[in-house]
């Protein structure tokens, strides 16, 4: 997030798209609602009608993937309109006119055609963002400290239904361009706020969990950085090949070119793409290490499985969505012989480098987390102040660069990283997979409240199992009744690349012609659907909000058959 | 000869049996053909002579009642006929246009009722006749300043009860810098025993209208809700067919009277709670939430309904503007005392001779409203006390009768002016039975948010039944006067901070009847009565 | 005291909640007061007034299709005296408790009454002809003790004169003018 | 700046702020039980009225903005009289039966009947709504214990926004009640359980905690929620080793008291007894390394059928697991080279483990092969 959590209940617009907020972050929706509750404005652009168009000004309902459309005819409007924060643009941006251009031809009426949604609300939905406009009360900002602020301060929230898709980066970038044209960023409770999924997803990005940097986003092409971090190791240089991503570790795997996997505290058997096809590829592999809490789905192909601790069991750091570095501690001890990850990591790095005839080169032998927070902060710039002595009581947000430094709470105040903002053109780009006649419907996938990613942990728990405890399909009542599916009954899902059984639930929360399946239950893995060969060509991040999938009534059939 | 026959159809009325008696005069007058205009009235406050009817001819007017259907025709026969054969003088109320032969209608003086009874409530046409909308007309050349200065001048005290100065009230909300506002007619009536403002829509309503609009040009409203008490659908109708009139005629909507002053209504209608009455609970209620109290402040004149600035006052309140605006308020204040200016309603029941809607200008002594007015008690009973203010309220005893209509000299005796309900009670009534009937009217209506009302006034009740019951224990009159002041003090809103003031004043001024209830027997009279009345 | 048990809870497993259209009826009421925040007492009122009561789906309905939380409604319906949840019988008895009608004794009419119909306030006969209320002004206080049937107000009521009146209309419902015993 | 003076102290308020919070940040204590700072002030409980200089009548502390000049006396004869006769209409339709309630020792209402020596009430006990439903895993609902603060309606509407539960009814018998009274479930209840946590009585309370143990005897750890990425601070209550519940701190950085489901109730898997506890080898593997004497094939059925199959293992020491790996992959490396390997790091590890895992397939593998599921 360029911004801090609790700026979002001062903010005078919130524009939420793209994030299922009230299941997937719940916390962070409270924030919302508080905003609201006083008087702010929230626009959800979003094809499903999600726990937080209810407290919606305005929901915008645009068919899945062409929600690029409003977004490019909202900057037109605010152009028109003359809303851009034009002395803004003018001091800390660059390119606008290249943009500018790029969207001059998407009217509201041109994005109504492809969206659906009405050329007004698309107008209302700029002018509230672009002005922070509030439904009702006072904006903290109008008035702080007798200085009159015209503008409201607005916020975009997204998360994945902005980036699981094959234009994903163009879409961040098209927020990104919205933001800077209403001079909304680099200002408390404004700004670009991507709403990560998961605990520790944030500071596994920041310290090199990626194949293209290092840690603190260092790219590992850059040859000064990288040989400044291989010689803080004490090796000679490190590999300057952009490594694989997730999706693509499967496809070398295929290839025969993967040969081993280790794998810590995932369930990539559930959470890739093409769940077939992935299964297929690690049964190939010579060796695979699982290091989990749980024998998860992939752990089940694993040639080893270490067990590790729970994060309620150890120490160490989490960084949060809002780039808040904060201390673990340990609330339990770990089962049995179960050992934290990183003493696990440590020691089969230590006999690794054994095996391999270079034992001390490298430093493995930490005695606590604290010590490797030190040598972390030696090599990314970014965290160059945090210690784990700093951290207690409220954390420090990155970045941190020196041990005085007080952390910071929101970026690109008075100047981006990069130095003047720079302006993307964009083009309109669909969806991969568009429904033809054998598979007419949009499959879009996400979280339910009650789950967390491949349930490994929420299947465990009594209460959540309890509340949720089997899978589903939200189906809208028009593409019900073309198949005589009755609320409640089974129902068969089918992609090209497979099919799934599961449970209907009817109602309008997703509109006609698109489907919503939650990626929780291995009995309904929604993967399994999913494609794998079309990724975002920038962050190679594959299109889980729309694949194409057509809906068959198990019963209907065997009626059908009887009858003839 | 010009004829007009004049017959109440007010609610009472109908409950009194007006209908049939419309239907008998209707088929009387046109079998006989005779040159008579009949015309549907609303009350004319003598609720004890219902249904009453005005016989005018060439002006002269003569008041009778109760009119039954058998009575039209002998009625008809005096007048239009033959000769008085039948018409008996049990059944004449008046033959003087002033009634000052009939001393229940000659000793009041009529302000916000004075058409009531005289004009057609569904005629416009009725009301422009009397000066109406002439107030609005004037009040539109005066600029708003102008008029809230009249209003203030006026010393119209709020009719609602709590007596705040009419014309503060309006200069706090003008004066405040956020749009939109609004106005708001507190309609809900919902004092058991009060009836005034009933019988204003019923009689008048564009007299209410009127007030409203000029009300609203003098604090900068631009729409006004008035919240009705659903249990009069009589005066809701009324009142829907006179907004659409006044919509009509150019007095409400866009641009009035070609003024440029917009304005329009919008009719609320309660659901029955009690607590509604309160200024908070009833935003809440229009806002269409739960009618439960918020805390004060901000007061409404700073954030009211949807959080913007908001006046709410009572029908009486804004049914006096249009009288002040045309007869001046020098005139107003005039009617009334010092401190406060012109009348005030009050629907006078219970153990008297003679009961219904009575308006007398402030500072009226008791006894003459009591006595003079409605004839005393009935049957040869003697007066104990005049119970004022519903539950609210409180009693004062036959000995202070020559205390005078005045919010502060009201407040003096421990009860209040209040909206207009005066029950009197005879020396048959039990005073703590009376506390128990009252108390146990709030506490039901409590709208349970905060303790001492919700919790306390269920305690207070407690101790009361049990004394009534005989069951009286030595710590229950302690605990009752403590529990009074935690709630009265201790409350959120004013119907938990009134909420013992019949139990204040009948422990002040018959703290004997306690004390004889708590020693169980030692009034064995009393005892016999209450233990009947008791309903547990 | 209650001993707090826990019992085993069975799964929670999603048997279909088919939410049918609101009847026509129902819906053109409805699509008067969409997008009003104020609306929803009124709304109440007017689907009281259709149907005699409230009823629970009518409720759920106009909690989905007007945008107010259902606990809003409940909470809203649950506060003010005129809603009631279940059938009205075909004669709603209002027997008024206002002071001028509590001096004059009303007390000793519904009590009476609630002895002959055998049914307490808030209770309806098992025949569905009689309901039993009490209302707390009807402003009629000249008149009192009142009884209201349906709109109607009887004025001067006595505990007899008020079964009378009550035996007199299940008499004619009866569709026979002798009173049935 | 705003300048005032309470029970003789001359405070600072910034304009807006409320008596009742200045009080208390200024180490006055004002009673309360409906007062929440993160909630719009509902002045239902009373406690906190105070008298204000020129005032007619008492006023409510936790709804009034400070005025400059503000002269307040939080405790004077007549207001604690009020107060403890407040709490004495409290407990008339509140059991005092402490010494079995689960409650006891962090219950508001506790605390005041303390502060004021009320024993039992002066007045009649009679409970108003005896109602108990416990209607789902995550937490039972006695309103025996409820004194109507009204705050779990107010945390469900105005932060988390479900709005699961109104006040119903009205004056001595309402409650706080779903939709028609039906179960938890069948409401639009999230189960966050911010309604519990605030909860100045037992009339909400976790189902895990209930006869569990009393509250001082319980030690707390706060740490950070594993789940999503909104950082919210937890802290667990336990005794003996377990925990018994988890809730909201004050001290939360990002969520201060407020939880969600998962957070609050899901941490019950870290028990569960499918967790593992010991290195596994699968049993192709141990037969190719002389583990076992069975051969032993992977079976072709999708791992994702039936449930996980520890038989398909066997359990090994940590110097042989950990051994057998390194050489595992110090041969395929050898054999293939390091970009033979991949890495999948966690999102759910900490810094520290997600760091030493990159810079061993970095400095130790020598591949960039590394990701994890931040896509995913």
């Amino acid at each position: 997030m360029t911004n801090s959590e609790q700026e979002v209940r001062d903010a005078d617009c919130i524009l939420i798209t793209g994030s299922n907020t009230g299941e997937s972050h719940p916390v962070l929706s409270y924030e919302v609602i508080r905003a609201v509750k006083k008087g702010a404005s929230l626009v959800v652009i979003d094809p499903r009608a999600i726990s937080m168009t209810r407290h919606a000004t305005l929901h915008l309902r645009p068919k899945p993937g062409h929600d690029m459309h409003i977004f490019m005819a909202m900057a037109h409007v605010i152009i028109r309109e003359g809303w851009a924060d034009m002395d803004f643009i003018e001091a800390r941006t660059e390119e606008f006119e290249t943009f500018k251009q790029s969207v001059m031809e998407t009217t509201p009426e041109v994005a109504a055609l492809a969206t659906g949604v009405p050329a007004d609300k698309i107008e209302e939905a700029a002018r509230l963002y672009a002005l922070g406009q509030r439904q009702s009360g006072k904006s903290i900002y109008a008035e702080g400290n007798g200085t009159a602020e015209p503008r409201g301060h607005s916020t975009i929230l997204y998360a994945m239904g902005i980036t699981q898709r094959s234009n994903g980066t163009d879409l961040v970038h098209m927020l990104a361009n919205l933001s800077m044209m209403a001079g909304q960023i680099g200002k408390p409770s404004t700004g670009v706020n991507p709403l990560r999924g998961q605990s520790n997803v944030q500071g596994a990005c920041d310290l090199g969990g990626l194949p293209n940097v290092l840690p603190g986003y260092q790219k590992v092409f850059d040859e000064a950085k990288r040989k400044a971090v291989a010689e803080k190791w004490g090796v000679a240089d490190l590999p300057a090949k952009v490594g694989l991503t997730v999706v693509e570790m499967g496809h070398g795997m295929a290839e025969g070119h993967v040969r081993a996997m280790y794998v810590m505290g995932e369930n990539p058997l559930m959470s890739d793409p093409n769940t077939n096809l992935v299964e297929q590829e690690f049964r190939l592999l010579d060796f695979m290490i699982s290091q989990d809490i749980f024998l998860n789905e992939t752990g089940q192909l694993a040639h080893v499985v270490l067990p590790a601790a729970s994060s309620l069991e150890k120490d160490g750091t989490f960084t949060n969505t809002e780039r808040r570095v904060q201390m673990l501690y340990p609330v339990v001890p770990p089962p049995g012989q179960a050992k934290a990850d990183w003493e696990i990591v440590a020691a089969i790095a230590q006999k690794f480098d054994e095996k391999m005839g270079r034992a001390g080169h490298v430093k493995w032998n930490f005695a606590s987390t604290a010590e490797i927070m030190a040598e972390v902060a030696a090599v990314t710039p970014i965290y160059g102040g945090i210690s784990h002595q700093r951290l207690a009581g409220d954390g420090l947000q990155w970045p941190c660069p020196t041990p005085e430094h007080p952390g910071t709470q929101y970026l690109h105040a008075g100047k981006f990283s990069r130095g003047l903002g720079k302006f993307f053109p964009i083009k309109v780009t669909l969806p991969y997979e568009q429904p033809d006649e054998e598979y007419p419907l949009i499959l879009t996938t996400g979280r339910v409240l009650y789950h967390y990613h491949t349930g490994t942990m929420t299947r465990r728990s009594e209460g959540l199992d309890w509340r949720v405890p089997r899978g589903y399909v939200e189906v809208n009542p028009v593409d019900a009744a073309a198949i005589d599916l009755l609320d409640g009954g089974t129902v068969k899902i089918i992609s090209r690349r497979g099919e799934v059984r599961t449970q209907a639930r009817i109602g309008e929360r997703v509109p006609p012609g698109v489907v919503f399946l939650s990626f929780h239950w291995k009995e309904a893995p929604a993967n399994i659907l999913t494609q794998d060969e079309k990724l975002d060509p920038i962050a190679k991040i594959p299109e889980y909000k729309a694949n194409a999938v057509r809906l068959e009534n198990p019963k209907m059939k065997r009626t059908k058959k009887a009858k003839a | 000869m010009s004829a007009i026959i004049r017959l109440g159809m007010s609610t009472s009325d109908i409950a009194a049996g007006a209908e049939a008696t419309f239907l008998a005069l209707q088929s009387a007058v046109r079998h006989r053909q005779l040159p008579v205009e009949i015309k549907r009235t609303g009350s004319l406050g003598a609720s004890h002579r219902e249904p009453v009817v005005d016989v005018e001819i060439d002006g002269q007017s003569t008041l009778y009642g109760p009119v039954t259907p058998e009575r039209v025709r002998p009625l008809l026969d005096q007048h239009f006929g033959s000769g008085g054969r039948g018409v008996s003088s049990d059944w004449l109320i008046s033959r003087r246009n002033d009634r000052s032969d009939y001393p229940f209608l000659g000793k009041q003086v009529k302000v916000t009722t004075r058409l009531c009874g005289l004009i057609d409530p569904y005629s416009l046409e009725d009301y422009l006749a009397h000066d109406g909308y002439e107030a609005l007309k004037k009040a539109l050349k005066m600029s708003p300043e102008e008029v809230v200065q009249a209003v203030l001048d006026s010393k119209l005290r709020g009719r609602g009860g709590a007596g705040f100065p009419t014309g503060i009230k309006w200069n706090l909300i003008r004066k405040s810098p956020n749009f939109p506002k609004y106005l708001i007619c507190n309609a809900d009536e919902g004092d058991p025993g009060a009836f005034m403002d009933r019988a204003t829509i019923e009689g008048d309503p564009h007299k209410l209208l009127e007030g409203m609009i000029i009300a609203a040009y003098a604090i900068g409203a631009s729409r006004g809700y008035i919240y009705a008490r659903a249990e009069y659908p009589l005066a809701v109708s009324i009142l829907r067919h006179a907004i659409n009139q006044a919509r009509e005629y150019g007095a409400l909507g866009k641009n009035i009277l070609g003024s440029g002053l917009d304005f329009d209504l919008t009719i609320k209608e309660g659901a029955g709670a009690f607590v509604c009455g309160e200024e908070t609970a009833l935003m809440h209620s229009i806002e269409g939430k739960r009618g439960m109290p918020t805390m004060r402040p901000p007061y409404p004149a700073q954030s009211g309904l949807w959080g913007y600035p908001s006046n709410i006052n009572n029908v009486e309140t804004l049914a006096s503007i249009s009288s002040i605006v045309l007869n001046g308020p020098d005139w107003f204040a005039g009617l009334g005392t010092d401190k406060s200016g012109g009348t005030k309603a009050f629907a006078l029941t219970g153990a008297i001779q003679r009961s219904g809607l009575v308006e007398v200008p402030i500072g009226t002594p008791l006894r003459e409203l009591i006595y003079d007015i409605g004839g005393g008690c009935a049957d040869g009973h003697d007066l104990k006390a005049v119970q004022m203010g519903g539950p609210s309220g409180g009693c004062i005893p036959a000995n202070l009768m020559d205390t005078i209509i005045d919010y502060d000299e009201l407040r003096a005796t421990g009860a209040i002016m209040g909206s207009g309900g005066m029950v009197v009670l005879d020396d048959t009534v039990s005073m703590v039975n009376m506390a128990h009937y009252f108390l146990s009217f709030t506490q039901d209506e409590s709208c349970g948010k905060c303790v001492p009302c919700r919790v306390g006034t269920r305690k207070m009740l407690n101790i009361l039944q049990r004394l009534l019951a005989g069951r009286g224990r030595m710590t229950d009159i302690d605990n009752l006067r403590r529990l009074c002041i935690t709630v009265g003090q201790g409350s959120l809103c004013g119907l938990g901070q009134t909420a013992p003031n019949p139990v204040l004043t009948t422990l002040r001024y018959f703290e004997d009847e306690y004390m004889a209830a708590l020693e169980g027997g030692a009034n064995g009279n009393v005892q016999a009565q209450l233990a009947a009345e008791v309903t547990a | 005291m209650e001993l707090k048990t826990k019992k085993p809870l069975k799964k929670q497993v999603y048997l279909g909640k088919p939410h049918e259209p609101p009847p026509a009826e129902l819906m053109a009421i409805l699509d008067k007061f969409r997008g009003r925040k104020d609306a929803l007492i009124t709304v109440l009122e007017e689907i009281q007034h259709h149907y005699g009561y409230l009823p629970r789906q009518q409720l759920e309905a106009t909690a989905r299709e007007l945008g107010f939380p259902m606990s809003q409604v409940f909470g809203v319906a649950t506060f003010y005296n005129l809603f009631q949840f279940s059938a009205p019988g075909r004669y709603q008895v209002r027997v008024c408790k206002g002071t001028a009608c509590y001096v004059g004794h009303s007390g000793e009419i519904l009590e009476h009454l609630k002895e002959k119909l055998g049914i307490d306030e808030d209770e309806t006969t098992p025949d569905k002809m009689f309901t039993l209320q009490t209302v707390a002004c009807v402003g009629a206080c000249s008149l009192a003790p009142v009884m209201v049937v349906n709109d109607r107000t009887s004025a001067r009521m006595t505990p007899e004169k008020a079964w009378d009146a009550l035996e007199h209309l299940r008499a004619e419902a009866n569709g026979n003018g002798e009173v049935s015993r | 700046m705003i300048k005032l003076t309470i029970d003789g102290k001359t405070v600072h308020a910034n304009p807006g702020d409320h008596v009742l919070d200045v009080a208390l940040e200024n180490g006055i204590d004002i009673p309360h039980l409906c007062h929440h700072k993160d909630l719009f002030p509902s002045g239902s409980c009373r406690m906190c009225l105070v008298q204000v200089e020129g005032a007619p009548r008492p006023q409510t502390s936790c709804g009034m903005t400070v005025q400059d000049g503000m002269v307040i006396d939080t405790k004077t004869g007549a207001i604690e009289a009020m107060r403890r006769d407040i709490v004495d209409l409290f407990v008339s339709d509140h059991p005092l039966n402490c010494v079995i309630c689960d409650k006891n020792g962090s219950c508001d209402l506790q605390d005041n009947a303390y502060r004021y020596n009320i024993q039992e009430t002066s007045f009649d006990f009679e409970l108003s709504r005896p109602k108990y439903y416990d209607d789902n895993p995550f937490y039972v609902r006695d309103y025996q214990y409820c004194i109507m603060c009204g705050k779990c309606v107010r945390v469900c509407d105005e932060i988390v926004g479900a709005n699961a539960i109104d006040f119903s009814g009205r004056g001595f018998t309402s409650i706080i009640s779903t939709p028609f009274e039906v179960p938890l479930a069948e409401s639009d209840c999230v189960f966050c359980g911010n309604c519990v946590q605030i909860c100045p009585t037992a009339a909400l309370l976790p189902r895990s905690k209930i006869g569990k143990g009393r509250e001082w005897e319980m030690e707390r750890r706060q740490t950070i929620c594993g789940y999503c990425g909104v950082g919210c601070t937890v802290e667990y209550a336990l005794k003996d080793g377990k925990i018994i519940y988890a809730q909201g701190t004050p001290d939360g950085a990002v969520n201060g008291e407020f939880l969600c489901v998962k957070g609050r109730f899901g941490w019950d898997f870290n028990s569960s007894p499918d967790r593992l506890t010991e290195p596994l080898i699968r049993k192709d593997l141990a037969y190719e390394l002389g583990l076992t004497d069975e051969p032993w094939e992977m079976p072709k059925t999708s791992a994702l059928k039936g449930k996980p199959k520890l038989g398909n293992f066997i359990p090994v020491s940590w110097e042989q697991a950990i051994d057998i790996t390194a050489t595992k992959l110090a041969g395929i490396v050898q054999k293939h080279g390091p970009d033979a390997v991949v890495g999948l790091t966690s999102a759910r590890c900490t810094n520290e483990e997600n760091y030493l895992f990159q810079k061993f397939m970095r400095a130790g593998v020598g591949t960039n092969n590394v990701d994890h599921c931040a896509r995913l």
